[in-house]
């Protein structure tokens, strides 16, 4: 359907706005596999993304709201 | 009609989603530098907020000029 | 009609790389509201982009008709 | 006929426009370091214009390899 | 039919390609410093390459959280 | 046809981040004319760049083979 389908894109754009950032601040030195250190990372760095994406959302609707 | 109106809601709340991901792009960026725990702290949600109001104020100030 | 909505694209991106650069030059630490010298920087770098942008309109139609 | 000239026409103009859009957010960030004033300076005109140039100059040499 | 599945087949070639280039564009802003000649070092492929691997690896953990 | 305007989206994308890169490696203070220096920078630039792009193509299909 036309709704799923642009959940999906939507999701998409979430899934690469979130790998591109924790990519950035977790990876500096690519090795030939993740080590811990960088897989904790990813997991806070996603985590504090997505509530800050939740922070954002309330505020921009809030204002949207009260102009 | 209904169906008319169902897809300009749901395309509405996409473009405000995208929205948000765009700014929360943006705003991740300027206001968080390491990545200690996975908690926002007072500094950084602070940050947040006033990174997208400033934003939005910008781009008003841009349009009406 | 198909005139307006590519226009209203157009006006759509200018407005925005507008926005996106001069934020990036005049909000260097955002806080609670824009200062006034924040909003002397908008101001004046959305004056600089606009001549910028008919400079090099100018140049790049120049250099279309004259390869 | 006319109308489809007329489509092509405004979708060239709207091509060019957004080429010179995205080559001023480029040449921008390379050229404008202070906003002391809202004028370009002579430094900030020719660097836009040399910076234009040059990019169209690599584009062609990276076409032509 | 078989219309259809030459497009389909087309269409995964070119997005294959389109994230081939997006992958290279983000990689070599991060593994090639200095352009001193048109040969890739052994440490700018390695670089490359684990570049890549370890941007997928970032992707599917964070979808898979 | 469709796959041709499908390979010229595609190649069209593949110059436009070549020259962006290239470009930025090689023109940090852009002159009056592209100066030999320059010009065998984005010679130079623009083979890296392919390589590149070919070393990350393979990786990339042997990973989707192999996930």
């Amino acid at each position: 359907s036309i709704a799923t389908e642009m959940a999906t894109a939507y999701a998409t754009s979430l899934v690469n706005s979130l790998t591109e950032n924790c990519f950035d601040k977790c990876i500096l030195q690519p090795s030939s596999s993740l080590t811990s250190v960088e897989e904790n990372c990813i997991n806070d760095c996603a985590s504090k993304f997505m509530r800050s994406w939740n922070l954002i959302s309330k505020s921009y609707i809030a204002r949207i709201n009260n102009p | 009609q209904e169906v008319a109106a169902f897809i300009q809601q749901e395309s509405s709340k996409m473009k405000i989603q995208s929205s948000v991901t765009s700014f929360t792009d943006k705003c991740f960026k300027k206001c968080v530098s390491a990545i200690d725990n996975g908690n926002l702290s007072n500094y950084e949600a602070n940050c947040m907020n006033d990174c997208l109001n400033r934003f939005l104020d910008t781009n008003i100030k841009i349009v009406e000029m």
